[in-house]
């Protein structure tokens, strides 16, 4: 087992470096491909001409001076080792590993900048998974027990509608009902729990609500498949024949095999998610680490770009790890 | 304080009331005034921040040695602020001295120098601790050594002297606007060396940036929030431009503009601080009367113009066809509609010397959508009858600029114009995208979408960054059609000795003009919307968007 | 229902009911392509301590039969009719409830594979546990210790250790024995086992042959084995049900079937295939053609469009007229065919019984 | 039919007394499951070990043992689907086992394979005319008539109609498809085919009639075979000369009938023991020998002999020298008599083992 | 070296067949395929949406003729005076449901006075053209690398499967927004624009299939009728042509119609966002991201383009869903 976790680890750690050096390259090769200095997308307008010595400082400044191999190397270590940011004036703000960089334009490290993200975005993303896993599985369980029912078709017919609705299209239409036509839910805007829950629970939930329809679909499809070919196996009926419950059959025996791929799915719904809640942040103006990865890619502020896609890529990873670990755990045919 | 009430509680005030005039005079304190913004300012440090509506803001907490005066007439008025009166100069605008007042205060307490205004100013030099702001005009203006970078790295500039309570600024150059710079908010002064406290110098000052006006910031949390109250240090006989009378003032960032509208319908927020107000709202404005009182609809200051770029379209009566095919009337539309803007005949905006309400060199027909007959001529001439292709620029992601593609597009069909669109993000745009002669020429990149407004409201402040041939860089070039015109580079580079006159500046827009590379469309305005319960509300013409002065507007009280 | 009878273990007839009755079992299952005849008009009586052999080719209906009889068809789209009379019990009319409490306790069934009859999560002493958990008011300690003892008494080493493993972990005979220990916690008095030896190897077919057929001894339980194999039935059972075509087409003792059957397809079968037991015959004689359509069952005799023997009847018979399962030479002994009981006998001793 | 000139290669006429296949000493190691983080090889499986055998011409080896044993492994080895890990498999006087795909490609046709799964070794998607005809097509035969009427006529040997040509495997059942891989096996006149397992998967009734379909081929083709199989009274019926495999390892082979009437590998006595046999009365004076424990497993097999640690006769009748033996010195073949090699240390034939198999039908 | 199938059907027809039973007709067989049909005939539901998705074919390819019969297309501008659809001030189309009339079946938009229907039936070219080209993009390189990754297996499918994985890990939408982003810079051009888009889209999309296509032809490459081929000499090449391809035939076909839909919602999302298909180009994306601006004061700007997007990916759905069930034969229903 620990070698196991070992080895995976490793190979996490190898993706995630591909997935930073890809990045890197590409946002720090591509621009310069019309002859722009990267310095233009970390403070926009530049008035001076790239021989002034104001020109020059910035470059500097940046390390945009360095050959492209330091530069990486310096990003890098800065995850692993960490830096100090210093503008030479004030005292230098101690970023410790893993240090993501600092955004020149917003004066801030780009790990707070995702650490003050982060609530929204997870309080969006639980929220919204269990919603979904409960809604999915249970609308998903109901039709597999009885498939080509009114029940099945009703929920299968619905959960296809649902998947093909997309969230920039159903999060107006809710924003428009029940916020400005219904006034149901007046003001909408964030606030962390911690602060005002009701508030908190009045911003989140059209956005859990339509996240979740959407997702709640997919599980129910899948639950229903998976309850489907776990109810014909064998296994089920050899439960039957020993007297047991329809309860137990269908729970202990029956859900706790059909769940178990979707547990490695959930899981890594939920990793990729914390990269891609963009849509919903957008629609829904949270600002998560969704509405700062679109903002900074709209201000092409590149170190948040990068710090994001990295962080995201690592979620991703570390899901990926968790369901191998957990389905190791909870499928014991699994040998590691 | 600060009890929000959801109807508002006066009705005399009507629409656009706050161009002209001062909407609810009051002189009740107290309060809080509460403000929207959809988004954060580039930067609340004074040298660094380069938006309009910021430097709005800026007045309510920071002062320079000059000021504009509160004024809603169509022409901003300048004033002493810290100063005592509008300084002195030499005869050829080199040399310019400033006597500060007494009893000037920072928020802590400590007494603002002649040094802490020399030093805001030699920040705007370290361009590589702090960058953003307005730097280049400082930097070409006030003599220092060729690798003098500011305060942080080569330590003292000698050419601005200080004395116990003046300072005298050395020019490399005649600069008879001096005092245009000095009122803007990167003239303002900071505390010397000691800055916003130890962990708040350099870049970090905008994290805390200290007060010499009547509020000073009381809490900050970038892209949240920022709340100001009054500095008690601020005296108001040292001031005659700021009459200040909320107690607090908070600015809450929010990015949903249908969220900010709702708010401001509901009057539980008093006005949106940066922007238009958002189109849903917009309409509501205009369709409902008891709605559109408590609007106002001010010029901004701002020439939405096409740069047509002559290394695409090297043609000069090609480019004229363009002028000519154009339809204004739509793309008024495009851009917003009525209380968007209104059609321009030439570049230069009413609020800048050189203005003609008549001039319109390319006309383009009565009901402004086009004059089809003179563009086929155009285009004879040009030896293209059949028309061409070329690209259109514009930023993205932008609700007008599809718009303004497709009214292009198909105004341009109608000659036999065929036109792409090109699409850059909105901060590489003015940078790398059309910023960069090079890239223009090598993407074909014939017409681009942009706006021009003076940072200070003279001809010279209007037209030196875009038509100057001398001030073309490589990339970051604000020049975009690479203008390079002798007889305009004649009258721009005279201009700094103060002897121009208005007529001067006609006969540059004339030129301009004639070599057929800034298209104008129209002249901005921006909807805002004010709570009915703000008294003392006016329109800040000093700057570009016409957007109210907050730093004296009151909330009778509550 | 049952409890409107008289008395439920007596027969319309006045005969006692045996342990167990079926009785024109049919079991049809509506597909799109036609209805499934899979079981079709089964009747046969068990009672406790005998061991009866199913036998019959793929698809014959055996599975289905024996799933009939635990009530297993309860819910799924099959259309079940008949009775099954278990101890006096009805199990087609009865609920699922009811049959549910029978399962396990009274009747027990150990299946064809294995690997994919134990639940893949579950060790396989919870397993066995829990089989005893839901019959027996017992804390799961005592279960525990039960289901240990039951490991133990069907062979499996170290039983205490391996009550924790997983069915993965189990060889195939292992894994079976597992299913018998399951199936037998609860000291059923009807066992049922499909296939119990089909995926394993002759030397442990053997072995676990030899366990059935010892607790059986102990519990003194009526056993259905359902098999393909002549063999198996030949050593292990004493009454014999052969199924064709979802029917019974012979049904006997053990003996019977073996030395004097009656009906071409048992024969077909004992000469099709290669005896270890006998020389080695130069040619086999394969039954020509191949199993029938469940949809479309051939009118007349299921077995008519493979039988070499249709011609020895008179008419069109064997086509048009569905025989009835009638006694044959001795009691307990039923045939389904046409052919005249002498001239059955005649044929197995002259034609068949030498070429074996 | 096939024009025996053009279609199939001029057989290189096997040297004189030399047998058609000859396999010597071959092995064949899975490489066992990854453990360790650099990748390191587990242990390997050995699933034929040294094991050694010849195929005359028109002749039929039948090959049982217990499932893993590597029979299938063998047989894939003999038809080159495996590159066999060490030892030599001479075909019609030729080495084939370090062959390289190319210059196998012209053995293939003379070496063919038939599956076990009816199911699985037909192509879902192919009509059964594509099926029959692969063979041609793959190794470019040309044919008289075209591909059609040859293949239609191979169908029609092997009792299929002909007209099914466009039909797929679906459409059959479990015999027929055995049938249509009988066909394609035949169709470029095979030498040797390697049956494994070709009736196990089928019903009795159906079982007798593809056995038969074999034999009368192999008269007709003079084709040899390799035929697996796990069920002793098939084997017994089919092959010329049986071999018994235990854990990669022959244990046992002779004749037919020399085996089967005096078997006297301990393994084969097991395994005979345990067959059943259609007889009620037999069976009941019947006495097994019941193996115990489970087989080994071919990666990690016992020292000495592979067969000790379940062998009846090693637990019963041994003494401790001689299970010293068993358990320390690998067992080397004995010729018992012409052509019946054992790999026993101590082989005997058991006294009323077969007796009872073969005699005393009736009481 | 193998004759081509279609010869096949000649081949034998002079051949003197023995058979005394030879009627002439010979029996053509049902394929797997033909009786996936009569299933998929028989799915009211999927037939329906198949009728959904040939219709939408036809409005994107027919898209000029359909607009020209209708008399409207997307490019007049209905905004100004004498003819203005639009209110000047508000920008708003004039009259109830988002200006619905005799000429504008489904109203003009706002500010331009568009024609809404044209935009739509433009916009499904777009959105078709998009999630096709990508799904195409995404079944060359899924199918080859996974067919390649399955079949040797060894370093091959280390390799792929790697780079399977890493591609998996990539946070895909925002690597996405951000390439579009900076490679906008370089080349703005609409064509590049298009390639991108179809580009992020297929090549994110590949590893699923690639993934679905591997394991298939782990499990195929086990078959027998595998070994049997290779046991007559057949090459890497043909078992992968000939004998394995033809069965991942089913699940590549179903792949497709469900990746179709998810290929339309993503370029819709990408549109949505401001950085997917630019005007002039319609888009139902773009439509939508501009009707955001104007939901409350013209909801039906926002519901007919969500609508359009909607009933399209249905369509898409419910046919895959009804294909996947037809060819698989335990399906249920
Ligand atoms: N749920 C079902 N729906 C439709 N047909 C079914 C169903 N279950 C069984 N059948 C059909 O009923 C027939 C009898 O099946 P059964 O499993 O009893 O055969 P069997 O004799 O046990 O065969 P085997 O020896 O292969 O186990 C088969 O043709 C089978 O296809
Ligand atoms: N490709 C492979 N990789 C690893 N191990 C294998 C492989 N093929 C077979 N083995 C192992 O080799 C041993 C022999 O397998 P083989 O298939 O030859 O047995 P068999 O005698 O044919 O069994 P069966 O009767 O079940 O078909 C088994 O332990 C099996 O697990
Ligand atoms: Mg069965
Ligand atoms: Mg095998």
């Amino acid at each position: 087992m620990v070698r196991f976790i070992t080895f995976r680890l490793l190979g996490a750690i190898v993706v995630v470096w591909i997935v930073s050096v890809v990045t890197f390259l590409i946002f720090q090769v591509v621009p310069t491909l019309t002859d722009t200095s990267p310095v233009y997308y970390y403070i926009g307008k530049v008035p001076f001409p790239p021989d002034s010595i104001q020109f020059k400082a910035l470059v500097h400044r940046f390390g945009f001076d360095l050959p492209l191999y330091a530069q990486y190397w310096h990003f890098l270590s800065g995850i692993l080792l960490g830096q100090n940011i210093t503008d030479g004036v004030s005292t230098p703000i101690v970023c410790p590993a893993p240090c993501f960089g600092y955004s020149f334009r917003q004066n801030e490290l780009v790990g707070t900048m995702i650490l003050n993200a982060a609530p929204v975005s997870i309080s969006l993303l639980v929220g919204a998974a269990i919603l979904w896993l409960v809604g999915g599985v249970a609308v998903g369980t109901l039709s597999a027990l009885k498939p080509g029912s009114f029940v099945d078709r009703v929920g299968m017919t619905s959960s296809l509608a649902a998947v093909s609705l997309p969230i920039f299209f159903t999060g107006p239409l809710l924003l428009l009902i029940f916020e400005y036509t219904l006034g149901w839910l007046p003001d909408t805007s964030y606030a962390p729990i911690t602060e005002d829950p009701a508030q908190w629970l009045r911003s989140m939930i059209l956005p859990w609500v339509s996240l979740a329809f959407l997702f709640a679909a997919l599980y129910a499809r899948l639950t229903r498949s998976n309850m489907i070919e776990t109810m014909g196996e064998d296994y089920i009926r050899t439960a039957r024949a020993k007297g047991l419950g329809r309860r137990t059959v269908v729970v202990k025996h029956g859900l706790r095999a059909a769940l178990t791929p979707i547990v490695t799915i959930f899981g890594i719904d939920v990793g990729t998610l914390i990269g891609s809640t963009i849509i919903t942040e957008t629609v829904f103006n949270l600002r998560g680490i969704g509405y700062l990865s679109i903002k900074s890619i709209q201000s092409l502020d590149l170190p948040v770009i990068l710090g994001v896609t990295i962080i995201a890529a690592v979620a991703l990873v570390v899901a990926n790890l968790i369901v191998d670990i957990l389905y190791a755990v909870i499928d014991p045919r699994v040998t590691v | 304080t600060g009890g929000t009430s959801g109807t508002p509680t006066t009705g005399t005030a009507a629409f656009n009331d706050a161009v002209s005039k001062i909407v609810n005079p009051s002189t009740a304190q107290g309060g809080t005034v509460k403000l929207l913004a959809a988004d954060d300012c580039d930067s609340w440090d004074p040298q660094r921040t380069y938006y309009g509506w910021c430097w709005n803001m800026q007045r309510i907490f920071t002062r320079s040695l000059i000021g504009y005066e509160t004024v809603n007439g169509t022409k901003p008025v300048l004033a002493p602020d810290l100063a005592t009166d509008m300084g002195t100069h030499n005869a050829d605008f080199t040399k310019w001295t400033y006597t500060l007042q007494k009893d000037l205060k920072w928020s802590d307490g400590t007494a603002i120098t002649p040094m802490d205004v020399k030093y805001g100013i030699e920040r705007l030099f370290a361009t590589d601790v702090i960058n953003g702001g307005p730097a280049s005009y400082f930097i070409a203006t006030i003599s220092h050594p060729a690798d003098y970078l500011g305060p942080y790295t080569s330590g003292d500039l000698a050419s601005i002297e200080t004395t116990a309570d003046s300072i005298t600024f050395n020019l490399s150059t005649p600069y008879s606007d001096f005092n245009y710079l000095m009122a803007m908010a990167a003239a303002a002064p900071v505390p010397y060396k000691v800055e916003g406290g130890a962990d708040f110098t350099g870049a970090n000052y905008t994290k805390r940036p200290l007060s010499s006006g009547p509020f000073k910031i009381e809490s900050y949390t970038p892209t949240q929030e920022i709340t100001f109250v009054r500095n008690e240090f601020w005296k108001q006989s040292t001031d005659k431009i700021r009459k200040p009378l909320a107690d607090k003032i908070t600015l809450t960032i929010n990015s949903d503009v249908n969220d900010i509208d709702s708010k401001l319908k509901a009057g539980t927020a008093d006005a949106k601080a940066d922007n238009s107000i958002g189109t849903t709202l917009q309409s509501q404005v205009l369709t409902q009367p008891k709605l559109k009182k408590n609007a106002d609809n001010p010029t901004t200051a701002f020439t939405r113009y096409f740069s047509v770029m002559p290394s695409v379209i090297p043609n000069l009566y090609c480019r004229q066809a363009i002028f000519y095919a154009t339809n204004k009337a739509e793309l008024v539309q495009a851009f917003g509609g009525t209380t968007a803007g209104t059609a321009a005949g030439s570049m230069t905006p009413p609020t800048i010397a050189g203005y003609s309400a008549t001039a319109n060199m390319y006309s383009t027909g009565a009901d402004n959508t086009g004059d089809l007959t003179k563009a086929k001529e155009a285009l004879k001439k040009c030896g293209q009858p059949d028309g061409f292709t070329t690209k259109l620029a514009y930023s993205t992601p932008s609700e007008t600029g599809p718009k303004v593609f497709a009214a292009m597009q198909t105004a341009l069909a109608r000659v036999g114009i065929k036109i792409t669109a090109a699409t850059s993000a909105t901060s590489s745009y003015y940078s790398s995208f059309i910023g960069s002669p090079a890239n223009i020429e090598s993407q074909g990149l014939g017409i681009a979408v942009a706006a021009w407004g003076a940072d200070f409201p003279t001809g010279y402040g209007f037209w030196n960054s875009i038509a100057n041939g001398a001030t073309i860089i490589p990339a970051g070039n604000t020049d975009y059609p690479s203008l390079n015109d002798p007889a305009v580079n004649k009258i721009l580079d005279a201009a700094p000795a103060g002897t121009s006159k208005d007529s001067d500046f006609r006969a540059l827009d004339d030129q301009v003009m004639k070599n057929a590379v800034y298209l104008p469309i129209l002249f901005g305005k921006s909807l805002y919307y004010r709570n009915a319960r703000l008294t003392n509300v006016t329109s800040n013409n000093a700057l570009a968007f016409g957007i109210y002065d907050f730093v004296n507007v009151g909330t009778g009280g509550k | 229902m049952s409890t409107t009878l008289p008395s439920p273990a007596v027969r319309p007839d006045g005969r006692k009911r045996a342990f167990l009755e079926v009785n024109d079992l049919r079991v049809h299952f509506p597909t799109a392509d036609g209805v499934v005849k899979s079981v079709d008009g089964l009747s046969f009586e068990l009672e406790r301590g005998e061991i009866l052999g199913i036998v019959g080719e793929s698809g014959s209906g055996k599975s289905v039969t024996s799933l009939a009889i635990l009530g297993l068809h309860k819910g799924s789209n099959a259309e079940v009719t008949g009775e099954i009379w278990l101890d006096g019990r009805e199990i087609i009319a009865a609920t699922e409830e009811e049959v549910r409490d029978l399962r396990g306790s009274e009747m027990g069934m150990i299946f064809q594979d294995p690997l994919s009859s134990l639940h893949p999560f579950y060790t396989v002493g919870a397993q066995i546990s829990e089989a005893y958990l839901v019959h027996t008011k017992v804390s799961k300690k005592e279960a525990r210790a039960e289901a240990i003892r039951m490991l133990e008494k069907v062979g499996i080493p170290n039983a205490p250790s391996r009550y924790n493993d997983y069915p993965h972990q189990f060889s195939g005979g292992m894994r079976q024995r597992a299913m018998i220990a399951m199936a037998l916690i609860c000291k059923p008095r009807l066992l049922i086992a499909d296939e119990p030896t089909t995926a394993l190897d002759v030397t442990v077919q053997a072995q676990i042959l030899e366990l059935i057929k010892q607790l059986h001894d102990e519990l003194n339980s009526a056993v259905i084995l359902i098999t393909h194999d002549l063999g198996v039935v030949a050593e292990t059972c004493d009454k014999v049900l052969v199924m064709y075509g979802g029917q019974c087409v012979e049904t006997g003792p053990v003996d019977e079937i073996f030395y004097a059957p009656e009906m071409p397809y048992t024969w077909g079968l004992l000469r099709s295939m290669p005896r270890m037991d006998r020389d080695r015959q130069t040619r086999l004689t394969p039954i020509p053609g191949s199993p029938p359509s469940l949809i479309n069952v051939p009118s007349g005799c299921v077995f008519n469009t493979r039988c070499p023997f249709t011609d020895r009847v008179d008419g069109d018979k064997c086509r048009t007229v569905h025989p009835n399962l009638e006694q044959g030479a001795t009691p307990g002994h039923a045939v389904r065919c046409h052919i005249p009981a002498a001239q059955r006998q005649e044929i197995w001793l002259t034609e068949i019984s030498p070429s074996l | 039919m096939i024009n025996e000139t053009t279609a199939v290669p001029a057989p290189a006429s096997t040297p004189r007394g030399e047998p058609l296949l000859s396999v010597r000493n071959v092995s064949k190691y899975f490489p066992g499951s990854h453990s360790g983080l650099l990748g390191r090889r587990g242990t390997p499986i050995k699933a034929v070990d040294g094991v050694s055998f010849s195929v005359d011409q028109g002749q039929t080896l039948g090959l049982v043992g217990e499932s893993g044993c590597g029979k299938s492994t063998t047989g894939r080895v003999i038809s080159k689907l495996l590159e066999p890990t060490s030892g030599e498999i001479r075909f019609n006087g030729r080495d084939i086992a370090g062959l390289k795909p190319r210059e196998m490609k012209s053995y293939r046709s003379e070496i063919q394979m038939i599956f076990q799964d009816p199911f699985s070794s037909l192509n879902p998607r192919h009509t059964i005319g594509t099926i029959v005809g692969a063979p041609f097509r793959i190794q470019g035969v040309k044919t008289e008539h075209g591909i059609k009427a040859e293949v239609q006529s191979m169908m029609e040997r092997v009792g299929l109609n002909p007209e099914h040509y466009n039909r797929y495997p679906h459409e059959f059942s479990g015999g027929q498809r055995q049938r249509i891989g009988i066909a394609r096996a035949l169709s470029l006149r095979p030498k040797l085919i390697v049956c494994d397992e070709p009736v196990s998967a089928l019903d009795v009734s159906v079982q007798a009639q593809v056995v038969n379909l074999l034999e009368d081929l192999q008269s007709e083709f003079g084709v040899a075979f390799v035929f697996i199989a796990h069920d002793l009274s098939v084997v017994r019926h089919i092959a010329d000369r049986v071999a018994v495999m235990y854990l990669g390892k022959i244990m046992e082979i002779a004749d037919r009938d020399t085996l089967y009437s005096e078997p006297l590998h301990p393994y084969t006595h097991a395994l005979m023991s345990a067959v059943p046999v259609p007889d009620p009365r037999k069976e009941r004076r019947r006495e097994r020998i019941l193996l115990t424990g489970d087989l080994p497993s071919p990666s990690n097999p016992p020292t000495g002999c592979v067969f000790h640690t379940r062998c009846q006769k090693f637990r019963e009748e041994l003494t401790d020298v001689q299970k010293n033996r068993c358990r320390t010195e690998v067992p080397v073949v004995t010729e018992n008599a012409p052509g019946h090699e054992v790999y026993c240390h101590f082989p005997a034939p058991r006294a009323g083992l077969t007796d009872l198999l073969k005699t005393g039908a009736a009481t | 070296m193998s004759l081509p199938m279609g010869e096949l059907e000649v081949v034998g027809e002079s051949a003197p067949l023995t058979n005394k039973t030879v009627t002439g007709s010979s029996i053509v067989g049902r394929s797997l395929w033909s009786i996936a049909w009569r299933r998929l005939r028989k799915d009211k539901v999927a037939m329906t949406a198949g009728v959904v998705i040939v219709l939408l074919i036809l409005i994107a390819t027919l898209a000029g003729p359909l607009t020209a019969l209708y008399g409207q297309n997307y490019l007049t501008h209905h905004n100004l005076p004498p003819n203005a659809l639009t209110d000047s001030a508000t920008n708003l189309p004039i009259g109830d449901f988002g200006g619905i009339s005799s000429t504008h079946w489904l109203g003009v938009t706002p500010v331009l006075g568009q024609d809404i229907l044209s935009l739509l039936i433009y916009g499904a070219r777009t959105s078709l053209i998009i999630s096709g080209l990508a799904t195409a993009l995404s079944l060359v390189l899924g199918v080859t690398l996974g067919l390649i990754a399955g079949y040797y297996r060894g370093w091959r499918d280390t390799v792929i499967s790697r780079i399977m994985d890493v591609l998996l890990s990539f946070p895909t939408l925002l690597f996405s927004l951000s390439l579009i982003a900076v490679v906008g810079i370089v080349n703005s051009s609409p064509g590049a624009r298009y390639a991108i888009i179809i580009f992020v889209l297929g090549f994110f999309g590949w590893p699923y299939i690639g993934r679905i296509v591997r394991g298939q032809v782990l499990s195929l490459r086990e078959k027998e009728f595998v070994d049997a081929a290779r046991s007559l000499g057949a090459s890497n090449g043909w078992i992968m042509a000939k004998e394995i391809m033809p069965n991942l035939l089913g699940p590549i076909l179903v792949y497709t119609t469900l990746t179709i839909p998810n290929y339309m919602l993503g370029e819709a999302g990408l549109s949505y966002l401001g950085v997917g298909i630019q005007p002039p180009t319609p888009s139902w994306g773009q439509m939508l991201s501009d009707a955001g601006n104007y939901f409350q004061v013209d909801p039906m700007y926002l519901v007919l383009p969500g609508l359009a997007i909607f009933i399209s990916v249905l369509a898409f759905n419910l046919f895959g869903d009804g294909l996947r069930d037809a060819l698989d034969p335990k399906s249920t229903r």
